[in-house]
C-alpha cells in the first residue's frame, strides 16, 4: 500500500492537534514534535480551542458523542483554514478520520452532527499521523542529518491504531507495515524485525485494567528484546506509557529483566538531527535512554 | 433454553444491525476474530460467540457479558475479518446498549467507572484533566493507591498539570454532551 | 495569370492528358461567373478566374456525364482540391482521372495560378499554406456564441432557421460530397426522413445532412450560398468540423487523398467520457 | 396483409403474478395484423408448443409473437416449433415480458401496460419480417486445443482418436500442467504422474496431434467452422529437431541449480538452460533468456546474441555435430492455422498465500507470513515436497533447514471464501487435498502431528467424505474448527494463533511448518485471453459457459468450447469429464461437412440492373466491418469494362453485427432480421 | 396532477446490455417501468436515425447501451458506434436538444445491477426534463411558439 500523499510538505504551515495526552502525561512527545518541526523550519499551528476526542471512553459508550467531539475539532480546523492536521496521537487521528468518513458517507448523520456541534463542516481536512509526517519530510530530514542514530537498533512498534482500521486510516500495510522502519533507516538507525509490531499493548486499560497491560505489553517487550532491539520506537502516547511506565511492574511480575527505553519517533528524529536531549524531553521516561558515545 | 419463535430475538438483532449498518448474518463464524483477539483470555464469551449471540438475538447474553467491556478496541478483528464484518464497532454498539439497558457486567465496573470519570472530565473542561478524572476514578473504583508513586513521579516531572485548563468552548462541549445523551 | 491558366488548359487538351476541363466562364449576368466544361482547346479562351468564381467544381467530378469523358482537369481552388481529395479517399474518383489547374487567392485578393500540379505537390501546398477555412478562429466565433446559449434558446434559434427550409435540396445539389445516387432523404420503405417541409422533417433532414458531412465537409460554403432560404448551414458544418478536430486528434477533411475515412474507423482511445 | 398470432405465456406465476395476461391478450387482439391472440400457462411446454403450431396451421399465420421469457432462453425453442408448423422460423419473434417486465416491476398496472407495449412493438416488427433460409458454411475439421494440462490433453486425444486433426498449444516448455506437479491424487492416493505421463506421451506422439509447446495464441479470427488462429512459437533457443534431450547442456550451465524452478514452486533449482522436470514432454531443454548470462550480456552491450562471446558453455557441451542443437539466434515464429473449433483449457493459477504482486486482483493474506517465513508454504509446494520426483525425493523436509517437521499446521480457505482479502468463491478442491496432505504427512512422518484448521469440510463426491474421515479417524489428523488469525516466528518455530469455535477457546500451536490451502484463481491474463477468443468471463475472470445448466462446456462464441479449470475451480475427474464433453461437442460439429448458420447477415440492397445500385462504392462499410466480410464487386457493362464498383457481403464471413449498415450514408445495406424497416416499425409502435 | 411518466426508448446490444437486463430480471432487481427495449445485435448497428425517429414518435428520452470497450462480441462494433456518438450527441445538443435526453452507457452481461440503476437514473433525468412535446409537436406548432 502506498502512502496517500508523498509530496514533501515541510515548507507550508501545518495544522496541529496534540490532544490531551501530549498536553499532559506525554508532554515529551509534544515537546519533541515541536522541536523537530522547528529544526525543519516547519510551522505547526495548533487548532485553537480544540477539545478532547473522547478517546476509547467516547466511542465505547456513545458513538454519536465521539463523532461530534471529533467533528468539532475538524470544523475548527476548517474555520482556521488548516487543510492538513498533524495528529501525533493515533487514537485522536483515528477518531478525526472516522468522524470525517462517517459524515462524508451519510448526509443525514452530517446535518444532525452539525446541529449538535453548532458548526458546519464542509470536509476538506485531512489528519496525518506522525509517521506520515516524517515520511513526507524525509528529504528535508535526510538532507540535515550527519551520522544520525549511528546504527541504533530500534524495534518499530506501531500498535493498533496507526494501521487499523485500514479502511479508515488508510495507512501502510495493516499486517506488515514498513513505513516507520523506512523513517528509522533514513535517520541512520537500524530497524530490527519483530513479529509483534501491530499487536495490542492494552491501550486505554492503563488504569482500568492494568492486568491486561502487563500481560500484553510483556509479550511485545520480550519479543523486541529477543530481536536485539536497544530501544522500542513508538508513535503513540498510550503505547509509550504502557510499555514504559508498566515496564518495572512487568519485570517484577514475570521475574524478567528488560530495561528497554521506549522512545517516540519524534525523539529519535530529534536525536538524529542533533537536537539537544533536554529539548526532546528524553529525561521524562521511566526507563531513560542512555547517552550513546558522541 | 433459546426460543426463536417469538419476535424479541429478531427485534434485538434488528436494533443492533440498525446502529451497526451491517447485517449480523455476514459473519459465518469462522472464528478468526477470536483467534486474533488480544483480550480473549479475559472474556466470558469469545468474540465470535458475541456475534453469534447477536445473530440469534440473545439479548441478555450479549448485553450482560464481560467480553464487550474487556474488548480493547484494537480493531484486529475487524481488520482481519474475511467477511468485512465490523466486530470492533459491534462491540461499541453493544456497550452503549448495555449501559442504556443498565445491564453492564458488574465484573467490568472498573473499566466503566474509568470511562465515566474520563468523559465527565471532558464534559467539564472540554479536555481531560488527569488528576481530576483519576481521582474521580479512584473514588468510584476504590483503587486509592494504585499508581500513587507513578503519579508523584510524573508530577515531579511536570507531566501532570495541577490545575485544569478549560477551553473557551466548554459550554458548547457541554451542550454536545447533553444533546448526544438525550434519547 | 488568366493567360497562364488558359495556356495550361490548352496544353492539357491538346496533349490529351485531359479529355475535358472543368472551369469557370463569365455568366450572362455581368460580374458573375458560371461553371463550364470545355473539351476543345480553342474554347480555352472562355475560361476565366476571379473573385466571383465561387462554385466548388469538384461537385462535377462525380456526375455520370463527366465520368463518361474519362480523365478530367479542373480549375481548383484549395477547397475544390480538398473536396477532390475526399472524393479520392472515398473511392468516388480514381486519383489518376483528375488533373488539377490549381488556383488560389492571395490575402491581398490577387488571383494566382499555382505551380503545384500533382496531388502530392498540392497536398504539401495545402498542409503548408492553407489552414482549413471552416476552422478559422473568427469563423468559429458564431459557433461558440451559440454554444454559450441555453438548450432552449438554441432550439428556438434553429427552429426559426429550419422552419424556412423548403426542402429544395439545393444544399445537397451543390455539395461536392453529396454524391449518393440515391440520397437517404429520397428513400421510402421505410421512410427515413419525412419529405414534407414541416418542422419534424426539416429538423431530421438538416441534422442528417450535417452529420453525413461530419469529418468530410471541406468548408467551401456552397451549401449556405445555394440555400434560397438563407439557412446558416455552415454554422452546423463548422460546429461539427470543430468537434471532430477536438475529438479525433485534430482531424480536418481533405488533407489526405488516401487512407481510412474518419467514420469508417475507430481508435480504442477515442473519447469515452460521455458513457456511463 | 400479414396474419399475426400473439401468444402470451403466464410462465406459471412468474409472469401472471404481475402481468394481467388475459387483458394483454385482449389488447393484443386489436393490434394491426393480429388475427389470433391467446394467453397460456406454459408455452414452452409440449402442449404449449402444440397450441402455437395448431394456431399457425388453423389461422394460416404469417407471423408469430411469443410473449414470455427472454429470447436468449427460448427463441430457438419457439422458432423450431414455428418451423415444424410450416412457418419460416424467422417469422417468429419473442417479446420479453418476464426478465425485463414481470420480474423487475411490482406494480401490476405498469407491468401490464409495459407488456402490451413490448408486444405491440414486436407485432409491428413481425409484420415486416421476411422468410429467411439458413446459410450453409463449410466446416474445417481441425480442432485447436489451447492448454496442455490434463483437460487439454484429454480433449485433444478424444478428438484425435475420432480421426480429426488437433493442434495442441501449450505455453510452458512441457505439457502436463498442474497435474504433473501433484504427488498422489485423492481419494485413491494413486500416483499422479504414473497416470498422467502415459497420456502426455500418447498426446505428443499421436499422428493426428500437432504439438506446439512454449507457444501462445496471438489472435483468433473468423467464426465457427472457419477460424484462423495465429500461434507464436516462442524462441526456445534450442533446435528441437536436432536436440536429443540428453541434458548435457543443462549440466554445463554455470547457473545450474541456482535459479528457482517454477515446476517445483521455487523449492527446487534449475539452470538458465533447463528441462522443466524429468518426465517433461517433449523432453527437450529451453534457454531462459531473462536469466542466461550470454543473452543478458548481449542485451547490455546491445549486440545480437550470436556476436556475443560470453559463456556459451551449453553450446560447447552439446554433443550434436556438426551443427549444435543450441541455437542462440532463434527467434519467435508466428504460424497460422485454419481450424473449425476451439477448446480452451488454459486452467488456473494458485494463489501463493502471500501479499499481492502488482496487478493482482486481491489484497492477500499478509498475516500468514508466506512472504516472510520460508516454512510457510502453499499446497502446491507441499505436493512437490511429497512427490517422489520432487526436490526432496518425496521426503517431507521443511525449506528453512531441511529438517523433518514434527508438527505441521494446515490452514484451509486461504484466499477462498474471503471477501475482504481474497475471493468470494469456494475453491472446491482444498478440503480434499488438505485431507490428503495430512494423510501423506502422517504416512511419511509417523510421529508427526498434523493439525488442520477448517471452517467447513466440503467433501461431496465418490469416496470423498470417506477419505476425509480416514484422515481424521485412521491417520489421526487433528481437525480444529476455526480460522487462523496470524502466524509469527518464535525462535525457530512458527507460532500459529488460531481458534476453536466449538469451545470458544483460542488455540496456539508452535509449528515446524505451515501449509496454506490457497485459493485457485483465474489466470492473471484470463480476461485478455477471453477477449482473444470472444469468450465471456465473470468478476473473478473465470470464463463463463453459455448456459450454467444446459450448455456447460460452450462459451458465448459459437465453436469455442471450455474445458477444465479455466471455467472455475475443478478437481481432476471434473476437468477430464468436461474435457471429454467439450471434445464431444467438437465432434458433433465435425460430424457434418457444412453447418447451417442463422441467416441474420448484412445484404447490400441491389436494384436490378446492377449499375443502378444505390451503393456508391465509398466502402466505408468495408473499413468498418469487424469480420472483414465486405468484398468489392465490379459491375461491368456488356463490353466488359467496369462501370462502377459496389460492396458485396460474404455471407459466410458476415457475423451480422450491422456496423456496416449504420456506416452506410445512402442506406444501401440491410441487416436481415434487423432491417431499418423492422426497427422503424418498432419505434413507430413506441 | 399525477407525476409525469416519461416514455423512454432503449437501443441495446444483444450480447452485453440485453443479457445484463436479463440478469437484472433473474436477480429480481426492481426498477422503473418506463423503458422500452429495442434489441439489436450490436451497438454498431444503431443508426443515428433511430434516435431521431424515437423522438419523432414520442420518446421523451433515449438510452443507447452495449458492451464495454474491448468486450464487443464482434470485437469492434461498439468502438465504431462510440466514434459516431462522440460527434452526434454534440450535434443534437447544438440543435438545442438537452443532453440528458440521450444517455449512453456500457453495461456488461454481468452488470444487472448497473442496468437497473441506469434505467432509474435515466427515468429520473427524463422526469426532471418533462415531456418532450417541443419535439413531438413540431409539426403542429407554428414557428415562433416552437419554444413553449
Amino acid at each position: 500500500m502506498t502512502l496517500p500523499n508523498q509530496t514533501p510538505r515541510s515548507t507550508c504551515t501545518l495544522g496541529y492537534y496534540p490532544g490531551c495526552a501530549l498536553h499532559g502525561t506525554s508532554k515529551e512527545y509534544d515537546i519533541s514534535v515541536r522541536a523537530v518541526a522547528a529544526e525543519l523550519g516547519q510551522e505547526l499551528r495548533e487548532i485553537e480551542d480544540w477539545n478532547c476526542c473522547g478517546a476509547s471512553a467516547g466511542h465505547s459508550t456513545n458513538r454519536k458523542l465521539a463523532a461530534c467531539l471529533s467533528l468539532r475539532n475538524l470544523a475548527l480546523a476548517r474555520q482556521q483554514n488548516l487543510k492538513t492536521v498533524l495528529t501525533p496521537c493515533p487514537l485522536c487521528s483515528k477518531q478525526l478520520l472516522s468522524a470525517a468518513a462517517e459524515v462524508a458517507a451519510n448526509p443525514q448523520v452530517r446535518s444532525e452532527a452539525e446541529q449538535t456541534i453548532e458548526m458546519s463542516f464542509g470536509g476538506g481536512v485531512r489528519a496525518i499521523n506522525y509517521i506520515q509526517y516524517c515520511t513526507d519530510s524525509l528529504d528535508a530530514i535526510s538532507s540535515r542529518i550527519g551520522e544520525g542514530l549511528r546504527g541504533l537498533k530500534a524495534a518499530c512498534y506501531y500498535g493498533c491504531l496507526l494501521t487499523r482500521p485500514p479502511k479508515v486510516v488508510q495507512f501502510d500495510d495493516a499486517e506488515h507495515p514498513t513505513s516507520m522502519e523506512n523513517v528509522v533507516r533514513a535517520l541512520k538507525g537500524e530497524p530490527v524485525e519483530f513479529s509483534c509490531k501491530t499487536d495490542c499493548c492494552g491501550g486505554g486499560f492503563t488504569q482500568s485494567h492494568p492486568e491486561a497491560v502487563l500481560r500484553l505489553s510483556r509479550k511485545i517487550l520480550e519479543n523486541a528484546k529477543a530481536a536485539g532491539a536497544e530501544v522500542i520506537a513508538v508513535a503513540c502516547p498510550m503505547c509509550q506509557v504502557n510499555l514504559d511506565m508498566r515496564q518495572a511492574a512487568i519485570e517484577k511480575r514475570y521475574g524478567i529483566s528488560l530495561g528497554l527505553p521506549i522512545v517516540y519517533l519524534s525523539q529519535l528524529a530529534g536525536l538524529a538531527l542533533g537536537i539537544d536531549r533536554k529539548k526532546l524531553g528524553l529525561g521524562l521516561h521511566f526507563v531513560s535512554m542512555p547517552e550513546r558515545g558522541a | 433454553m433459546l426460543t426463536l419463535h417469538d419476535t424479541t430475538a429478531a427485534e434485538f438483532r434488528a436494533a443492533v444491525e440498525a446502529s451497526l449498518g451491517q447485517k449480523a448474518a455476514l459473519c459465518y463464524q469462522c472464528g478468526k476474530c477470536t483467534a486474533g483477539c488480544p483480550m480473549a483470555w479475559d472474556m466470558d464469551l469469545s468474540p465470535n460467540q458475541v456475534v453469534h449471540a447477536v445473530q440469534l438475538g440473545m439479548r441478555e447474553k450479549a448485553l450482560r457479558c464481560k467480553s464487550i467491556w474487556v474488548c480493547a478496541s484494537c480493531e484486529t478483528c475487524s481488520t482481519r475479518c474475511p467477511k468485512d464484518f465490523d466486530l470492533a464497532r459491534t462491540m461499541d454498539v453493544l456497550r452503549q446498549m448495555s449501559l442504556e439497558a443498565k445491564m453492564a457486567c458488574p465484573e467490568a465496573h472498573d473499566i466503566i467507572d474509568f470511562h465515566r470519570s474520563f468523559l465527565n472530565s471532558i464534559r467539564r473542561h472540554g479536555r481531560t484533566h488527569e488528576p481530576e478524572f483519576i481521582a474521580e476514578y479512584k473514588l468510584r473504583s476504590l483503587h486509592f493507591f494504585q499508581d500513587a508513586w507513578n503519579a508523584v513521579w510524573m508530577a515531579l516531572r511536570g507531566k501532570i498539570n495541577p490545575l485544569p485548563r478549560s477551553i473557551s468552548g466548554k459550554a458548547a462541549i457541554r451542550r454536545i454532551f447533553d444533546r448526544c445523551r438525550e434519547r | 495569370m488568366i493567360d497562364q491558366l488558359r495556356q495550361r488548359a490548352r496544353e492539357l487538351l491538346t496533349t490529351g492528358e485531359a479529355a475535358c476541363i472543368i472551369g469557370y466562364a463569365d455568366a450572362s449576368v455581368p460580374g458573375k461567373a458560371t461553371p463550364i466544361v470545355i473539351t476543345r482547346a480553342e474554347d480555352a479562351d472562355r475560361l476565366v478566374f476571379h473573385a466571383a468564381c465561387c462554385n466548388n467544381l469538384a461537385a462535377y467530378l462525380t456526375r455520370p456525364e463527366i465520368r463518361k469523358l474519362g480523365t478530367v482537369a479542373m480549375v481548383a481552388k484549395p477547397a475544390d482540391v480538398r473536396a477532390a481529395f475526399v472524393l479520392m479517399q472515398e473511392n468516388q474518383v480514381r486519383p489518376d482521372d483528375v488533373k488539377f489547374i490549381a488556383v488560389d487567392v492571395t490575402p491581398a485578393g490577387e488571383c494566382t495560378l499555382l505551380a503545384q500540379r500533382t496531388r502530392e505537390e498540392l497536398l504539401d501546398y495545402l498542409v503548408k499554406n492553407v489552414p482549413p477555412a471552416e476552422l478559422a478562429d473568427d469563423a468559429l466565433k458564431d459557433v461558440a456564441a451559440l454554444e454559450e446559449q441555453k438548450d432552449g434558446e438554441r432550439w428556438h434559434y434553429w427552429q426559426q432557421q429550419f422552419s424556412r427550409c423548403i426542402r429544395c435540396y439545393a444544399c445537397r445539389q451543390v455539395c461536392p460530397l453529396c454524391y449518393c445516387s440515391r440520397c437517404v432523404a429520397d428513400k421510402n420503405r421505410p421512410q427515413w426522413i419525412e419529405t414534407s417541409a414541416h418542422g419534424r422533417g426539416n429538423l431530421a433532414w438538416n441534422i442528417t445532412r450535417a452529420f453525413h458531412l461530419a469529418g468530410r465537409c471541406v468548408g467551401c460554403g456552397e451549401c449556405e450560398r445555394a440555400c434560397p432560404a438563407g439557412i446558416p448551414l455552415m454554422k452546423l458544418n463548422r460546429k461539427l468540423a470543430k468537434d471532430v478536430r477536438d475529438s479525433f486528434g485534430g482531424h480536418a477533411a481533405g488533407y489526405a487523398f488516401s487512407g481510412e475515412q474518419l467514420f469508417a474507423g475507430y481508435s480504442p482511445s477515442d473519447p469515452n467520457d460521455f458513457f456511463e | 396483409m400479414s396474419r399475426i398470432g400473439v401468444f402470451i405465456c403466464h410462465c406459471g406465476e412468474n409472469i401472471a403474478a404481475t402481468v394481467d395476461c388475459p387483458r394483454v391478450a385482449r389488447e393484443a387482439a386489436s393490434m394491426p395484423g393480429v388475427v389470433h391472440s391467446v394467453d397460456y400457462e406454459y408455452l414452452c411446454s409440449d402442449p404449449g408448443q402444440s397450441l402455437i403450431k395448431d394456431a399457425i396451421r388453423e389461422h394460416r399465420l404469417s407471423g408469430v409473437v411469443v410473449a414470455s421469457c427472454s429470447p436468449r432462453m427460448h427463441e430457438t425453442t419457439f422458432r423450431r416449433a414455428a418451423a415444424e408448423a410450416g412457418l419460416n422460423p424467422f417469422r417468429c419473434e419473442m417479446a420479453n415480458i418476464r426478465e425485463q417486465c414481470s420480474w423487475v416491476h411490482a406494480d401490476r398496472e405498469q407491468a401490464t401496460r409495459k407488456a402490451v407495449d413490448l408486444i405491440r412493438m414486436m407485432v409491428h416488427k413481425v409484420a415486416r419480417n421476411e422468410s429467411l433460409c439458413p446459410i450453409k458454411v463449410p466446416v474445417n475439421k481441425t480442432a485447436l486445443v489451447v492448454g496442455g494440462g490434463i483437460a487439454g490433453i484429454q480433449a485433444a486425444l478424444d478428438i484425435a482418436n475420432a480421426g480429426h486433426r488437433v493442434i495442441l498449444v501449450e505455453r510452458e516448455p512441457s505439457i502436463g500442467g498442474h497435474m504433473a506437479q501433484l504427488s498422489e491424487t485423492f481419494p485413491t492416493l494413486d500416483c499422479s504422474q504414473c497416470i498422467l505421463t502415459p497420456r502426455m506421451v500418447e498426446a505428443a506422439s499421436h499422428p493426428n496431434i500437432t504439438l506446439h509447446v512454449y507457444s501462445e495464441i496471438e489472435s483468433l479470427t473468423g467464426f465457427i467452422g472457419n477460424f484462423e488462429v495465429k500461434i507464436r512459437n516462442k524462441a526456445k533457443s534450442v533446435d528441437l529437431g536436432l536436440c536429443t534431450g540428453c541434458g548435457a547442456c543443462t549440466l554445463a550451465c554455470p547457473l545450474a541449480g541456482r535459479i528457482g524452478n517454477e515446476f517445483d514452486r521455487g523449492l527446487g533449482k534449475r539452470g538458465a538452460v533447463y528441462i522443466p522436470f524429468p518426465q517433461a514432454v517433449p523432453h527437450k531443454p529451453v534457454i531462459d533468456r531473462a536469466k542466461c548470462l550470454r543473452f543478458q550480456a548481449a542485451q547490455k552491450k546491445g549486440i545480437p546474441v550470436q556476436d556475443c562471446s560470453v559463456c556459451g558453455k551449453c553450446a560447447d557441451a552439446c554433443p550434436i555435430a556438426p551443427r549444435k542443437a543450441i541455437d542462440f539466434s532463434q527467434e519467435d515464429v508466428i504460424i497460422t492455422e485454419k481450424v473449425g473449433a476451439v477448446v480452451i483449457a488454459t486452467g488456473y493459477e494458485l494463489y501463493t498465500g502471500g501479499r499481492p504482486r502488482p496487478g493482482d486482483r486481491y489484497a492477500g493474506c499478509g498475516e500468514y507470513g508466506y512472504d516472510d517465513y520460508p516454512d510457510v508454504i502453499n499446497g502446491m509446494q507441499f505436493e512437490r515436497l511429497a512427490s517422489a520426483s520432487g526436490p526432496t525425493q518425496g521426503r517431507i523436509l521443511r525449506p528453512s533447514d531441511g529438517l523433518e517437521p514434527q508438527t505441521v499446521v494446515f490452514v484451509k480457505c486461504v484466499g477462498s471464501r474471503d471477501n475482504a482479502k481474497g475471493f468470494t468463491y469456494c475453491s472446491k478442491v482444498c478440503c480434499m487435498y488438505t485431507a490428503k496432505h495430512a494423510m501423506l504427512y502422517r504416512h511419511k512422518v509417523h510421529a508427526g502431528r498434523a493439525i488442520v484448521f477448517y471452517m467447513d469440510v466440503r467433501s461431496p463426491g465418490k469416496g470423498f467424505d470417506e477419505f476425509v474421515r480416514r484422515a481424521i479417524e485412521d491417520d489421526d489428523a487433528c481437525y480444529i474448527r476455526g480460522r487462523v488469525s496470524k502466524i509469527t516466528r518464535e525462535g525457530g518455530k512458527l507460532l500459529v494463533q488460531g481458534a476453536d469455535t466449538l469451545s470458544g477457546e483460542q488455540v496456539e500451536v508452535m509449528a515446524d511448518m505451515v501449509v496454506l490451502a490457497t485459493a485457485m484463481t483465474a489466470r492473471h491474463d484470463a480476461d485478455e485471453l477471453a477477449r482473444k477468443f470472444r469468450a465471456a468471463y465473470d468478476k473473478d475472470c473465470w470464463l463463463t459457459e453459455a448456459h450454467p445448466k444446459l450448455r456447460p462446456v460452450e462459451s458465448a462464441t459459437a465453436g469455442v468450447f471450455l474445458a477444465g479449470a479455466c471455467q472455475g475451480p475443478k478437481d481432476i475427474p471434473d476437468s477430464v469429464a468436461q474435457a471429454s464433453a467439450a471434445a464431444g461437442k467438437v465432434l458433433v460439429l465435425f460430424s457434418s461437412d457444412e453447418l447451417q448458420r442463422e441467416p441474420l447477415v448484412a445484404r447490400v440492397n441491389r436494384t436490378a440492373p446492377p449499375q443502378y445500385s444505390t451503393c456508391t462504392g465509398c466502402f466505408a462499410c468495408k473499413a468498418a466491418c469487424p469480420a472483414g466480410a465486405i468484398e468489392v464487386e465490379d459491375i461491368t457493362d456488356k463490353a466488359g469494362n467496369t462501370v462502377k464498383s459496389v460492396a458485396r457481403v460474404n455471407e459466410g464471413v458476415c457475423q451480422g453485427c450491422g456496423t456496416c449498415v449504420a456506416a452506410c450514408r445512402s442506406g444501401s445495406i440491410e441487416l436481415c432480421g434487423f432491417t431499418d424497416e423492422q426497427v422503424f416499425a418498432q419505434i413507430d409502435a413506441l | 396532477m399525477a407525476e409525469f411518466e416519461p416514455k423512454i426508448a432503449a437501443f441495446v446490444c444483444t450480447w452485453c446490455t440485453y443479457a445484463g437486463a436479463d440478469l437484472a430480471g433473474t436477480s429480481r432487481l426492481q426498477y422503473a417501468s418506463n423503458v422500452r427495449v429495442i434489441k439489436l445485435p450490436c451497438t454498431g448497428r444503431i443508426d443515428f436515425h433511430f434516435i431521431i425517429k424515437a423522438f419523432e414518435r414520442g420518446a421523451d428520452a433515449v438510452l443507447v447501451s452495449g458492451c464495454h470497450p474491448g468486450d464487443c462480441h464482434y470485437t469492434a462494433g461498439n468502438y465504431h458506434a462510440r466514434r459516431r456518438w462522440t460527434v452526434f450527441r454534440k450535434l443534437l445538443e447544438f440543435a438545442g436538444i438537452e443532453p440528458d435526453r440521450v444517455t449512453f452507457a456500457w453495461v456488461s452481461a454481468a452488470e444487472g445491477a448497473k442496468w437497473a440503476s441506469l434505467v432509474n437514473e435515466v427515468t429520473e433525468k427524463a422526469r426532471k426534463l418533462g415531456p418532450f412535446t417541443r419535439y413531438q409537436r413540431l409539426n403542429e406548432i407554428a414557428e415562433g411558439e416552437a419554444e413553449r
